[in-house]
């Protein structure tokens, strides 16, 4: 069993490396922040299986990184909005002017 | 095949380190450093040190990164944000850095069989109080040093709020968020913070004696305040309220009471008698994990901040 | 009986994951790519909950399975909703 | 015993008030505070100089499983020096930084930096486990940085931020060191420490530490970040910066070299610290020369006066360690960390009254302050003959001790740069007293009050008094003092 | 190789990868991000030193934790000075590193 989830760990990382690939190339700048959600999903799911490899508190890690990550993706889209402190469902009346080129995106 | 997973995620680890480093934009960067962060925390729990684990996760990849995120956000703001022309190529630098990574390299192959102090610490864990031998040490044996490590982050939080403008050290902390009322974000936010409080307060509970403890759990509690602010659905406070204030230093002074206690009454500076040991463990790990949060949180917002009054 | 289930069950979340991570690099536009991440890489994450659940020793380890299953759907479904907004106003706004 | 406690608590818990009260009531905790904290000083040393060296050990648990703390005679020394130049400091801070005069911000933060800066100076002082320093030394230089930037300008910004840049490599280059004793010894413990078998990674990992921490002392080539920092913050928070903040590295680089790792002190190393020192003074002296702003000409003395310190590996340290003339350069270089500290401390706030009455440190702006501020002209006058080294001040007494080691071990180069830095120091100070004391007709500004202007003056005072009466201190600093500087000349 | 050998190798790596980072980036929120790629590497070695000989040593990991909260405090602190800096002279370098200017 060790092994087994073992080899499924490794091929989650595996598709963590790919995500990462899209982090690199971008375009975008949503396209990192794909690549780093699955990346955050693919930890999460290594997490779980190492939980009975290792003990089961290693599941109060995948819990804390689940929820940093909720935070962390607040923070991404927060990050790129036009004044640092938007939301990208705003309309664009009167509050958020168009982002400035460069820096944030960099495709 | 325990060995080939070791060795992917260590593999994985070094190459987004390098990602990080080498990868133009700063926005990219630090997309790296947070994916770095989460493989960290794999790499602690595949080490056996499950309370790093759980720090690494909440504070290395999570605070840590929303924090530099809100930077870009900042420094756009700032029109600062447009990266500097990276350096010459430095091949002397790369080559002083292959030989760090080298003579540590070699360090740990030239490393003697330690004579380590664990037997002396199984010795004394049960005079300590609580089953988990990482909150005993970190709130017991060592007290002294998580002592100031509290006060570490309340040196940080002055420093930085000394960084505000003169003619912004009246408002609210932090840029001004706004979200669309009723939207995604603002749902998120409120759907989040029951589940994250109680999740807060169970690593609190659990770390006398699994992994877990007062960081841990006060920086989930701090992540909580952070999301409600991003959503909108709390306003920061100010630097001129008080109770907040006094919610950053209730740890700290508890900790310190509680040293200058076991003083007077003869028994040491932070003697923790073996008796009340486990209860007085368990007052301090609250009262440092309400200030770890508030001062986290604060920490990540930023000092006080235009623009509240839009 | 439980070790078959594990197998099978985190073999499946493997597959889901191989093909999210194919979907992300090979998809040509940013909104296809959103649309096949968000499904593959949340059911593989099912599945491998559903498969390690079959080792759990207790009730409580299989309940913080679900939660965490739970917490990483309404973070994903919230952040694909921003990212997708997000993406609309790169590809506008730039 | 308590006082040792005392000592390390009450700046704390200070701290802690001044954070968590309004206005007027954190001041009042600051100064409660920071005379408390001189006095547990005063008694600690009184305790040390009577009864030999306390140790503590935090939470009754025996290293290696806890923390230790001990005051020996270099610690208390070190602890007496910092509140005298914190509590002059914070008498001069209470007029500068008052709100009226400062703004909210300034007036809110200075006081719990100032007391966590102070709580972690005591804390490094007095610490006997490598890991417990580094606390320590973050903490230090996190709330130094807070000091640095308080003005808000640009340029102290910049100056704030490539002092971070320095202060943190230097703090995890200590820690890599730390990283190599553990992992290799399994102890933090300075005690256990001198008593291990030496493993092949201990000069990497003294090697290591020794090159962070001379960063966060600014020795030469590290020194860049000095003299803005320095030169830009307000004067007591200078006076505490340049007085206090490098000695707190130095002390754990004596520390390490003379009691936890004497083993590895090669020949070669020795001198090449002694040789950085060198550098420092020669390139600190002839940077104050050409400086046409006060306040860099006494930061760029504190680069020159740093060097100096580092000239007692050689003489105390390796082969010469056994010798008799170990005992004296190392009390030297302790006696100069000392007076320099208090004279260094008189001169920022001498300048610092000046500046408040004058707008401004450029030299021209100064010419024929003495007539109109005696005192601080006079306490500034004071303060240099202790840089330069000229009898009956600290500075002389301390010069004189490394300069007769030097000869007696036959390393005639060290004598030399002591005497051509004291030249470069007459040079350098020549000048601002010059224009100080030159006759010039004196603008009519406000001046400060008599009570505000002697405390430059008691400063400088007690530098030179450290050269006159130094029968007491050399018996507290001989309590406690490592075996490898133990009998004198 | 055995695990902590690997991971103990991992954090040697990470420290030469952070030290260049800090050496080669101008913009100074990377300098920030590399202090933390050098602090997490010691933190690796360190571990894999507690590591060796099975049962994980509790005391290393205490201090990792200080160290986490200690880095945290640090990069807080710059992350601001970093903003403020930039803001008030409208550059994310040090003036005398920014060839922009």
């Amino acid at each position: 069993m060790t092994a087994w989830l073992s080899f499924v760990a490794v091929g989650v990382l595996a598709s963590l490396g790919a995500a990462l690939l899209r982090v690199w190339r971008g375009p975008g700048r949503a396209d990192r922040m794909m690549g780093a959600q699955l990346a955050g999903t693919s930890g999460v799911a290594v997490l779980m299986l190492l939980a009975p490899v290792e003990g089961w508190a290693a599941l109060d890690v995948a819990l804390t990184l689940s929820l940093f990550g909720a935070l962390a993706a607040v923070g991404f889209v927060k990050a790129v909005s036009a004044d640092g402190g938007g939301d990208p469902e705003e309309d664009d009346e009167g509050i958020v002017e168009p982002p400035p080129a460069g820096g944030a995106s960099d495709g | 095949m325990t060995l080939a997973l070791d060795a992917t995620l260590c593999g994985l680890i070094v190459a987004v380190a390098l990602a990080t480093v080498l990868g133009r934009g700063v926005f990219r960067a630090i997309v790296f450093f947070i994916v770095y962060g989460l493989l960290l925390s794999v790499a602690w729990v595949r080490l056996g040190a499950v309370d790093v684990a759980l720090a690494e996760a909440a504070i290395g990849a999570g605070l840590t990164g929303v924090l530099f995120l809100a930077a870009v956000g900042k420094l756009a703001r700032t029109g600062a944000e447009a990266e500097p022309a990276p350096g010459r190529p430095h091949l002397p630098a790369a080559l002083a850095c292959a030989g760090l990574t080298g003579a540590l390299a070699w360090a740990w192959f030239a490393l003697p069989e330690p004579e380590r102090p664990g037997s002396d610490l199984a010795a004394a864990l049960p005079r300590a109080g609580v089953e988990n031998p990482v909150t005993a040490v970190l709130l017991n044996f060592r007290a002294w040093d998580t002592l100031l490590e509290s006060i570490v982050l309340l040196a940080a939080l002055v420093g930085l709020w000394l960084l505000a403008r003169d003619e912004d050290w009246h408002d609210r902390l932090g840029l001004p968020q706004h979200v669309r009322p009723g939207g995604v974000m603002e749902s998120f936010g409120r759907l989040l913070p029951p589940v994250g409080v109680l999740v807060g307060i169970y690593l609190v509970y659990i770390g006398a004696d699994r992994p877990g403890g007062a960081f841990q759990g006060g920086t989930v509690l701090a992540a909580v305040g952070l999301v409600a602010a991003l959503a909108g659905l709390i306003r920061t406070p100010r630097v001129t309220g008080h109770l907040w204030r006094a919610a950053m230093v209730v740890g700290p002074l508890v900790f310190l009471a509680a040293g200058v206690a076991g003083a007077a009454l003869g028994a040491g500076f932070l003697t923790l008698p073996e008796p009340i040991a486990g209860g007085a463990i368990f007052a301090i790990e609250i009262a440092l994990a309400s200030s770890i949060a508030v001062t986290l949180a604060f920490l990540v917002i930023g000092p006080p901040e235009r623009g509240h009054r839009r | 009986m439980g070790d078959l289930a594990t197998y099978a069950f985190t073999g499946i979340g493997l597959v889901f994951f191989a093909a999210g991570s194919a979907g992300l690099l090979r998809f040509p536009d940013v909104f296809s790519r959103l649309h096949a991440l968000t499904k593959a890489d949340n059911l593989g994450l099912g599945f491998i909950a559903l498969g390690t659940s079959f080792q759990a020793g207790s009730w409580r380890d299989v309940a913080l399975l679900a939660l965490i299953w739970g917490l990483m759907l309404l973070a994903a479904a919230t952040v694909s909703q921003l990212i997708a907004r997000d993406a609309l106003r790169e590809r506008d706004g730039e | 015993m308590s006082a040792l406690v005392a000592v390390l608590v009450l700046p704390l818990a200070g701290a802690l008030a001044t954070v968590a009260l309004p206005g007027r009531a954190a001041r009042i905790a600051a100064s409660t505070a920071i005379a408390a904290t001189l006095a547990a000083a005063l008694a600690l040393a009184a305790w040390v100089a009577a009864r030999g060296v306390p140790r503590l050990e935090i939470g009754g648990w025996a290293p290696p499983v806890g923390i230790a703390v001990e005051a020996d005679g270099l610690a208390a020394a070190m602890i007496v020096m910092t509140a005298t130049v914190m509590a002059a400091a914070g008498l001069s801070a209470r007029h500068m930084l008052a709100p009226g005069a400062a703004g909210a911000r300034a007036a809110f933060g200075f006081w719990p930096l100032m007391l966590l800066l102070w709580a972690a100076l005591n804390a490094v002082f007095v610490s006997r486990d490598l890991f417990n320093l580094y606390v320590g030394i973050e903490l230090l230089s996190l709330a130094a940085i807070g000091l640095v930037a308080i003005e808000g300008k640009a340029a102290a910004l910049a100056a704030a931020m490539r002092y971070m840049i320095f202060a943190l490599a230097g703090s995890l280059l200590y820690l890599a060191g730390v990283v190599l004793v553990y992992a290799a010894h399994g102890a933090l413990d300075a005690g256990l420490l001198t008593d291990r078998t030496p493993a092949r990674t201990d000069g990497l990992a003294l090697a290591l530490m020794t090159v962070g921490l001379m960063a966060k002392t600014a020795l030469f080539p590290f020194h860049v970040w000095l003299p803005p920092a320095h030169g830009g913050a307000p004067a007591p928070a200078s006076a505490m910066l340049s007085a206090l903040v490098p000695k707190a590295s130095f002390v754990i680089l004596l520390r390490l070299w003379f009691d936890v790792m004497p083993d590895q002190a090669t020949e070669g190393a020795l001198a090449l610290m002694a040789a950085l020192g060198t550098a420092a003074v020669i390139w600190g002296g002839l940077a104050a020369l050409v400086q046409e702003r006060l306040k860099l000409i006494v930061a760029y003395s504190t680069v020159a006066q740093i060097g100096y310190l580092f000239l007692v590996f050689p003489l105390a340290g390796g082969a010469s360690a056994e010798m008799p003339w170990a005992a004296g350069a190392w009390n030297g270089a302790v006696f100069l960390a000392l007076s320099h500290g208090l004279a260094k401390a008189a001169m920022f706030l001498a300048v610092g009254q000046w500046m408040a009455a004058r707008g401004g440190d450029r030299l021209e702006d100064l010419r024929g302050i003495a007539t109109a501020m005696p005192m601080t002209a006079f306490a500034f006058a004071l303060s240099s003959i202790t840089l330069v080294g000229l009898p009956p001040s600290g500075g002389f007494t301390a010069k004189y001790l490394i300069m007769t080691s030097a000869f007696a071990a036959g390393q005639w180069g060290w004598a030399l740069v002591m005497a051509g830095g004291g030249l470069l120091a007459a040079a350098y100070l020549y000048r601002p007293v010059a224009v100080i004391f030159a006759r010039a007709e004196v603008p009519d500004s406000p001046l400060p009050s008599r009570g505000r202007q002697v405390v430059p003056l008691i400063l400088a005072g007690a530098a030179v008094a450290l050269g006159i009466a130094s029968a007491a201190p050399f018996d507290l600093l001989s309590t406690g003092r490592p075996q490898a500087a133990g009998e004198g000349l | 190789m055995t695990g902590p050998t690997l991971y103990a190798l991992t954090g040697a790596a990470l420290v030469g990868i952070g030290v260049f980072g800090l050496i080669s980036a101008r913009h100074l929120l990377r300098r920030v991000v590399a202090f933390n790629l050098i602090g997490s590497g010691l933190f690796v070695f360190l571990g894999a030193a507690g590591a060796r000989g099975g049962a994980a040593d509790p005391l290393p990991q205490a201090l990792i934790i200080t160290g986490i909260v200690v880095a945290l405090s640090a990069s807080a602190l710059a992350v601001g000075l970093v903003v403020a800096h930039a803001r008030a002279s409208g550059r994310p370098a040090l003036p005398e590193e920014d060839e922009e200017a």
